[in-house]
């Protein structure tokens, strides 16, 4: 049993590599991170699907949409006790961009670099925050950006007593916390375990948990058995099947929330039959998306075909293909296919990755494709794939941060399809060379008026659904196993909205 | 007929060399059949075998590799004998295609193995002097070695795929192979025999390779077969981490691993392959014991 | 290993100088052994394909971020170079920093080997305290029944999966029985009790005299240390058998009988101390394979230890904590080589004469 | 003299059941012995280690041992349990083997071997263990007992080993002491002093001594009477120094066929061996 | 024939020097066979076998007819001379059929011929064709003994080096093996030297006679001496009278003791001597 003021979540949780806001970027680092500290703009527990100011208090845009004008909370402390002010704020994102870590594009994107950075962001008074972007950026993704990990305001004070060399205490913020949010990092102990502790001074008050520990539980089914036992509160791990096994179970309750991740299969356009437009939709057709979603898959994916997921503004809902052996090879022969052709398809070694390479492999045999699966480790997957060295590549998705942009950025744009760009967005890694469709997602990033920007961004959706080289099949929906008497845990849809806070039993 | 022919064989004054070695291995394979442990081994082998010579025959007509999503995890039932897997494949058959990877794996790690095991500890240990002190040096690095990093990496380097795992295995399996090779070498060495040999003339590479290997095989084969089913187990455990055989071939280690999310609740998926890991290693454990007995010249 | 080269010079004779000599040469020996280790480890993290920059910066970093990582990593610079740096950083004590967990890679090896140690140790125990008396008595009784009981439940251990065991035990004895705790090292009720000194729980708790945690530890340790010492029972007893059943042979067992000894006397009293040197190299070698960690069964039971560190950060081409890791092991291997060749001189007299 | 013989044997038989049917390594041996020196001599194989064997219940597995009497001092040998077996190897007979280089433990200090008979049949503190130790490594003439009771096996010499375990034999005094080939390890020289040694506890003791041998000339010169024995069977049997009068073809052969020192003959006469010895 | 001066070998015992041989002279005529006796760890193998060429020796001290000698030797000089071994079990590969053995040495030689060589050298040695594939476990210790004679002679060396061939065996096998060498070396002219324990084995086949102790040759008899006692050294007369049994308190010894030279209870007084000595045993070679 655990103990009553104490929250025990079971997680894989070697992903982790950093808790420092400028640098995190790994599912369960930016899950801690949330919950350490408050960000600009965020989305609230009690209503996670509404983007509301969080460290601010209200914002205004300019009329040219250039310049934001953040007014910071009064009264706010930080867990160090030193007083939330707009200098933290500017501090915090002048050192995103100063120290240029992996999500440091997030905001760097808005044209801010670490040369001009401390005038685009600026503090005139202590409850003031101003940033001015160069890019032409509508502003609703401007403000979704400020909700991003990376805007989490930093204890500035606290950060520069334990300044070595200039790092802006990189070294030390690494495994230690200085935020306003509703924790505070006790320890961090890699492959073992995150141990949090609740601030007392956190605006939305004392937390009921006055400890959350995050073990690690790399095996699914020793989750299971913990959670039935009732030695841990949360399984979050848990697959399909092992949920269906405990379903009679009581003491536990399994809530299945939709998350942003998307599973498709990348089609190489190196790879010549790929490079036919009826070839891609062929393959599209030779995937049992139904089959799996109702077996192996059951509760931990829905169907969805297009780029953008479901549940987010802009995304499109219809799917537009399902499994059809007859008609794929129909599509197959008038492409100059009629036998198929043997393909190698690279896939995560790995539940659910590499069941659902298998299936792929079984129908698009049907079709008279003949699949070779590669299974590797995700990190040599990833390797694999910024190279373009694969033919097909099962992978997943997950956006950056909650606008459209951030995956039309990448299934939608490839601006220079040479073999050393500036940027290797997924366009690009197929080698889907594509002026047009970039020019048009270009124009969607910049336009300002809310309905005809999400237009445009179905419109997009629709068409890389139709040519695109991605067979997008699923998005992901976790399964979280909690005991009954847990309540409130909040968990949205990515990892920048799960919280602790209002979590009792 | 049979008669004849078993006294011809059973002669203790043969005519030629032909019916000399016949006749060796007629009672070499007499003592293992009158042995009942070793006989079970041999059996098993014999069995592990046919299985996989014969697997699309044994399995019937059941593919290892068809998917039926809607009996997916069905328990032993007489549609499928053994139950179903998470993909709805058969695992009774699976468990017999299963079998020729597994022999592949056991053939090929033994093909590497005792060559390389063989040649360094046999050098090492006639040739002496400075051969010896780097031969040496260099196993013991590999045995130093944290063997699954060396096999992972050979592996992860190599890519996913049987031969490779085989590959692996082997480079992290040598090293004590060399280490009782150089042991016996080096009483051998010293024995009159070869000092006999020596005294005729012959070359190092003739002693070596015509007079001190057959002596050190017979260990070496004897450790090989006691070794299968750590061999068999690396290689799952190599599959379990997703550096084994490539799906969807059938191969028990990675069927044993795939089964475990489901091990609590579907236990067959898992057990049965565990199973019959665990009977071939028995089967050649059994046979291990039983052939060091045979040849061990004390107990001839 | 100290093969003892032979060496035709006027200081062999003189025993002051050959022992200068045979430490020289064992010192050698060890450099050069630890110099292989790096070597093959670093050549290894150039083959493997994984990106290492891409560990650290993530697959959506751009490509200013991936090249400026490129070079704060130094891979930029020639294989050799690197590795003369990485040596010459080692030399000063720097074992460098850990991608995958952000700290000095030595801190990181004193937290993960102590729970190694922890799991390794109680499992050799359990293996040594169980598996010899079974091996000796399936020795002595060679081909009745005992014997095939041994060999059979040995053979068990040999093949089945060491995750199949790992989860069906947990099942059965945590799950079904409640005989004891889950994965993990303790409940979390029982974190941050005892202050880390050795980092071995056990040790620690005793040294505060907190019963409640050595308790809880044990209940946490004994299903893994079981299973890993059911394996290390297998090998031990096995080995035992086979080395009892050769001295058995020897004439001086039944000159001990002829004297008196009852056959079980003879069997521990004199065949026994006999195979002591033999059964130390095969406890020690099976202790310094699971002091290596063991992936799977750390897997299975949640159990931070260097087996899932070293593995972890090979797939993550976090090189640094592999070759700390592979040291490490070097180091435990050499280690337990020279604690055997000691014990070797305690046990066999023959061995002390040199 | 109404005392029994020391040892009474009659019909001994041991065989071995093996791969290739039953081995009979003894076949229907009587003789008796009292406090003398019995000589038993014969080709390797002949099973004279076996019937040593057989007196002190101690013939491997699978051996199979029948006779119809077999008495030590008037006790039956044949119904005896293990633990009477056990009080009385050491203890009432002992032996001698061949090799002291395997036949002492390698691990164990030889005081401590010494001892450990002892106290097997005494009880007794360690230090008069120790004491009686010392005392009969001096009566089997070793010099600087004290030394030599902290050595091990490896660290003395073929003849100190075989004195050592002579030592060993007889420390707890039995009555009866078979020596298997004790000195055919040995050197001439070493040899005759181990004979010394055991010469003396036959006559100052009254110890009775079975000496296994293949060498007839220590044979006829060291023992009272010999057996000779013959593929598990006893052949002839006489007094030792007639021996050269020997009735049976097999002794007579054997007798020539050794070389001599004192004569030469160019070819040595070679044992014919004839089926019906074995009748 | 054989000239050995000044033979000197040293082994090292774990760092530890031990000095087999220390300075050995003699000479070996033509088809003579000469006797080397000693106790146990005298060095008699080791001068044997550095003779062979099995062992490194310190210095050039051997030549062969008129040659000399080095360790290293090539296919031709090996074939000038063959050894038999003490122990017939240790001294025939396990896993080789007598026939197997036999071809061997033809082989290396590229000797023409090999099956009716082999069945010639069988015969030779008294053994049956129906012996020729058999394994050395399946013979019996006399047989093995045959047979590695065989495997020497079948080179047609000319000099036969004999380290106790009959030691291992009893008295009965060890006439027919002694009947055999005094045979063949007649037949084949070889010259020979042999080594043993046993006098009187020497005796049979040797005309001059060595005694070594303690890697030294302390004395030099011809035959008839050896017979008649007449030595000059303490030791070699305790040798004499070992050889002719034992001999009981207060029995005298045989005749073959000269008056005056020591008596046998005085050679025994120094030897116990010797023996009683703790020290780390010479250790013989055979472990
Ligand atoms: N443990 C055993 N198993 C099977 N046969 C055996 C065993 N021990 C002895 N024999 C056989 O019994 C017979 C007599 O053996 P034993 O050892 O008594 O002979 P021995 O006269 O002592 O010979 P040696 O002089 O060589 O010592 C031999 O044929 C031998 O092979
Ligand atoms: N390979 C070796 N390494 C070290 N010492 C050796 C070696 N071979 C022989 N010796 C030592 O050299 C000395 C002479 O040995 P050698 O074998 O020549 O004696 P030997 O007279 O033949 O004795 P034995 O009668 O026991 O055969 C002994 O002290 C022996 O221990
Ligand atoms: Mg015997
Ligand atoms: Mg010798």
């Amino acid at each position: 049993e655990t103990p009553t003021d104490t929250l025990v979540i079971a997680k894989n949780i070697d992903d982790i590599i950093t808790l420092d806001p400028a640098e995190a970027y790994e599912l369960t680092g930016i899950e801690v991170v949330t919950n350490m500290y408050d960000r600009i703009m965020r989305f609230e527990p009690t209503d996670i699907n509404k983007l509301v100011p969080g460290v601010a208090e209200s914002y205004a845009a300019s009329d040219d949409g250039k310049t934001i004008t953040f007014k910071i909370r009064k009264g706010m402390t930080f867990a160090s006790g030193n007083p939330v002010t707009a200098a933290d704020a500017a501090y915090s994102l002048q050192r995103v961009v100063k120290l240029d870590k992996t999500p440091a594009f997030l905001i760097t994107q808005l044209g801010w670099s670490k040369d001009n950075v401390d005038q685009m962001v600026t503090a005139p008074d202590a409850d003031t925050l101003k940033i001015t972007i160069t890019e032409d950026f509508s502003p609703s993704l401007v403000l979704s950006l400020m909700s991003s990990v990376v805007a989490s305001v930093v204890d500035m004070q606290t950060v520069k007593a334990h300044e070595v060399d200039g790092d802006m205490g990189y070294a030390w913020l690494k495994s230690n916390s200085a935020g306003s949010g509703a924790y505070t990092l006790k320890a961090w102990k890699a492959n073992d375990s995150v141990v949090l502790e609740a601030n007392p001074s956190y605006r939305g008050g004392l937390p009921a948990m006055k400890r959350v520990v995050i073990k690690h539980v790399p095996e699914p089914a020793a989750q299971r058995l913990q959670i039935e036992k009732g030695d841990i509160d949360i399984a979050r791990d848990l697959t399909g099947d092992q949920v269906a096994g405990i379903a009679g179970n009581k003491d536990i309750v399994v809530n299945t929330i939709p998350q942003a991740t998307l599973y498709y299969v990348g089609l190489n356009l190196k790879f010549k039959p790929f490079q036919d437009v009826r070839v891609r939709q062929a393959m599209h057709y030779l995937v049992d998306y139904d089959g799996m979603v109702n077996s192996f898959l059951k509760g931990s994916m829905k169907v969805h075909q297009s780029f953008w997921p479901s549940g987010f503004w802009a995304s499109l809902d219809e799917n537009m293909y399902t499994f059809d052996p007859a008609k794929a090879k129909a599509l197959l022969a008038e492409a100059g296919y009629p036998d198929g052709f043997a393909v190698e398809l690279d896939a995560q070694n790995s539940s659910p990755g590499a069941n659902i390479a298998q299936s792929i492999q079984s129908t698009m045999a049907q079709g008279g494709i003949k699949v070779t699966i590669i299974p590797a480790e995700q990190k040599t997957l990833l390797t694999k794939y910024r190279a373009r060295q694969h033919q097909m590549l099962l992978v997943y998705w997950g956006p950056d941060y909650m606008d459209p942009h951030t995956n039309a950025d990448s299934f939608a744009r490839n601006p220079d399809n040479s073999d050393s760009p500036k940027s290797k967005p997924l366009a690009w890694r197929n080698s889907w060379d594509i002026p047009e469709i970039t020019k048009m997602t270009d124009a969607a990033v910049r336009e300002r008026d809310t309905a005809k920007r999400e237009q445009m961004y179905k419109d997009l959706q629709k068409k890389v659904m139709e040519e695109g080289p991605f067979i997008i099949m699923f998005q992901d929906t976790k399964q979280v196993a909690e005991r009954a008497n847990v309540k409130n845990f909040v968990m949205g849809p990515s990892a920048d909205v799960v919280y602790f806070n209002l979590t009792t039993k | 007929m049979t008669g004849s022919l078993r006294q011809w064989l059973a002669s203790d004054q043969p005519a030629s060399r032909r019916q000399a070695v016949l006749g060796n291995l007629a009672r070499g394979a007499k003592a293992i059949i009158t042995n009942p442990a070793a006989l079970t081994g041999l059996l098993i082998v014999i069995a592990l075998l046919i299985v996989a010579l014969f697997a699309p025959l044994i399995a019937g007509r059941i593919s290892p590799i068809a998917q039926d999503l809607a009996a997916r995890l069905a328990p032993p039932s007489s549609a499928h004998w053994f139950g179903t897997d998470e993909l709805g494949r058969d695992i009774y058959a699976r468990t017999v295609h299963g079998a020729r990877v597994t022999l592949t794996i056991v053939m090929l790690v033994a093909v590497f193995v005792a060559p390389i095991g063989l040649a360094v500890g046999t050098a090492a240990g006639y040739l002496g002097g400075w051969v010896d002190a780097l031969l040496m040096r260099i196993t013991d690095i590999f045995l130093a070695f944290p063997r699954l990093v060396l096999a992972l990496a050979f592996a992860a380097a190599l890519g996913p795929g049987i031969e490779n795992a085989v590959i692996a295995i082997s480079l992290t399996a040598w090293p004590p192979y060399a280490r009782i090779a150089r042991a016996e070498t080096v009483t051998i060495a010293r024995s009159d025999f070869i000092a006999a040999v020596v005294l005729q003339g012959a070359a190092s590479a003739r002693i070596l390779f015509r007079h001190i290997v057959p002596l050190c095989l017979s260990s070496v084969i004897v450790r090989l077969t006691l070794d299968m089913a750590g061999i068999i187990l690396t290689a799952a455990g190599l599959g379990f981490l997703g550096l084994g055989a490539q799906p969807p071939t059938a191969e028990w280690g990675a069927m044993v691993s795939s089964g475990r999310d489901v091990i609590l609740d579907q236990w067959w998926v898992a057990t049965i392959p565990g199973l019959a890991i665990f009977i071939v290693s028995l089967g050649f454990n059994l046979l291990g014991d039983g052939l060091r007995d045979v040849l061990d010249p004390k107990n001839a | 290993m100290a093969g003892g080269t032979e060496m035709k010079g006027l200081a062999a004779g003189r025993p002051a100088f050959a022992v200068v000599r045979r430490f020289a040469a064992f010192l050698g020996s060890l450099l050069l052994t630890f110099l292989g280790l790096t070597a093959v480890t670093f050549g290894i993290g150039r083959f493997i394909p994984v990106d290492p920059v891409l560990a650290v910066v993530g697959d959506h970093a751009t490509r200013a971020v991936y090249d400026k990582t490129y070079l704060a990593m130094g891979l930029d610079r020639p294989v050799p170079v690197q590795y003369l740096i990485y040596l010459r950083k080692l030399v000063s004590g720097d074992f460098g920093q850990s991608v995958m967990t952000s700290r000095p890679v030595l801190s990181d090896l004193m937290q993960f080997f102590p729970a190694t140690f922890e799991l390794a140790t109680i499992a050799t125990l359990i293996g040594v305290i169980i598996g010899v008396p079974a091996g000796v008595t399936a020795g002595a009784l060679k081909g009745r029944w005992p014997d095939h009981l041994v060999r059979i439940v040995g053979l068990f251990g040999y093949s089945m999966p060491v995750f199949w065991l790992g989860l069906v035990g947990l099942f059965v004895f945590y799950g079904k029985l409640g005989w004891v705790s889950g994965p993990g090292r303790l409940d979390v009720a029982y974190d941050d009790i005892v202050t880390s000194r050795t980092g071995i729980i056990l040790v620690d708790s005793l040294i505060e005299g907190e019963w409640a945690v050595f308790r809880n530890a044990i209940a946490h340790l004994i299903l893994p240390a079981g299973i890993l010492g059911y394996f290390s029972l297998a090998y031990i007893a096995r080995m035992t058998r086979s080395f009892m059943i050769e001295q058995l042979s020897q004439e001086y067992v039944v000159a001990a009988r002829v004297k008196g000894r009852s056959f079980w006397g003879a069997v521990w009293h004199h065949a026994f101390p006999n195979i002591m040197v033999a059964l130390i190299t095969v406890i020690g070698l099976s202790y310094a394979s699971l002091l290596e960690g063991a992936v799977l069964t750390e897997t299975v039971f949640a159990w931070p230890g260097l087996g899932l560190y070293i593995t972890h950060s090979l797939f993550n081409a976090d090189m640094n904590a592999v070759l700390g890791g592979t040291l490490m092991v070097g180091a435990v291997f050499i280690g337990v080589n020279l604690l055997c060749d000691l014990l070797y001189k305690i046990f066999d007299p023959r061995l002390r004469t040199q | 003299m109404s005392e029994p013989p020391l040892i009474e044997v009659e019909d001994l038989n041991v065989s071995f059941p093996g791969r290739g049917g039953l081995t009979r390594a003894v076949r229907g041996a009587s003789f008796s012995l009292g406090r003398e020196r019995l000589g038993i001599v014969g080709e390797s194989g002949s099973g004279k280690s076996t019937t040593g064997w057989a007196l002190l219940g101690l013939v491997p597995r699978p051996g199979i041992v029948t006779a119809r009497r077999m008495s030590l001092s008037g006790t039956d040998l044949l119904s005896l349990g293990e633990s009477d077996w056990q009080s009385l190897r050491g203890r009432r007979m002992s032996m001698v083997m061949q090799d002291p280089k395997y036949s002492l433990n390698p691990v164990l200090r030889v005081g401590r071997q010494i001892q450990e008979t002892y106290r097997l049949h005494h009880r007794s503190s360690a230090a008069e263990a120790r004491r009686h130790a010392l005392a009969m490594l001096e009566a089997v003439r070793i010099r600087d007992a004290d030394q030599v009771f902290h050595l091990y096996p490896h660290q003395l010499s073929g003849g100190m080993g075989q004195r050592v375990m002579i030592a060993m034999m007889l420390i707890a005094e039995p009555d009866l002491l078979i020596a298997d080939e004790p000195t055919s390890a040995l050197d001439v020289t070493v040899q005759n002093q181990v004979l010394r040694i055991l010469d003396d506890l036959v006559t100052v003791r009254g110890m009775g001594l079975i000496f296994i041998s293949h060498n007839l000339t220590i044979v006829s010169s060291f023992c009272d009477r010999v057996l000779v024995m013959y593929g598990g069977r006893i052949v002839e049997e006489c007094k030792a120094d007639e021996l050269d009068r020997a009735k049976h073809p097999y002794t007579r052969a054997l007798i020539r066929a050794a070389p001599s020192l004192a004569s030469y003959q160019p070819e040595l006469s070679v044992v014919v061996r004839d089926p019906e010895w074995l009748a | 024939m054989i000239e050995v001066s000044n033979l000197a070998v040293t082994f090292r015992n774990g760092g530890r020097p031990v000095h087999a041989v220390r300075g050995v002279s003699f000479s070996v005529a033509e088809g003579e066979t000469f006797g080397i006796v000693g106790e146990s760890g005298s060095g008699k193998s080791t001068v044997l076998k550095a003779v062979a060429g099995l062992c490194a020796t310190a210095g050039p001290s051997l030549t062969i007819n008129g040659a000399a000698m080095g360790a290293k030797r090539s296919k031709a000089e090996r074939r000038l001379m063959q050894f038999v071994f003490q122990d017939p079990y240790g001294s025939l590969h396990p896993r080789q059929t007598v026939d197997d053995m036999l071809r061997e040495p033809l082989l290396i030689h590229g000797v023409t011929g090999v099956d009716a060589k082999v069945a010639e050298a069988l015969a030779d040695v008294g053994l049956e064709p129906q012996h020729r594939f058999r394994f050395p476990h399946q013979l019996s210790g006399g047989q093995r003994q045959r047979m590695a004679i065989a495997r020497a002679l079948i080179l047609r060396p000319r000099i036969l080096l004999l380290d106790e061939p009959t030691s291992a065996l009893d008295v009965s096998i060890q006439a027919e093996i002694l009947n055999l060498l005094s045979r063949l070396r007649r037949g084949y002219q070889l010259t020979s030297i042999l080594v043993s324990h046993d006098l009187a084995v020497v005796a049979h086949l040797c005309s001059r006679i060595a005694i070594m102790q303690q890697g030294l040759l302390v004395e030099m008899l011809d035959v008839e001496s050896l017979r008649r006692g007449q030595a000059k050294e303490a030791y070699t007369l305790e040798l004499i009278a070992a050889s002719r049994g034992y001999a009981r308190a207060g029995q005298v010894t045989g005749s073959l003791l000269p008056a005056g030279k020591g008596s046998d209870m005085a050679g025994l007084a120094r030897a116990v001597a010797v023996e009683s000595r703790p020290g780390p045993s010479q250790g013989s070679g055979r472990d």
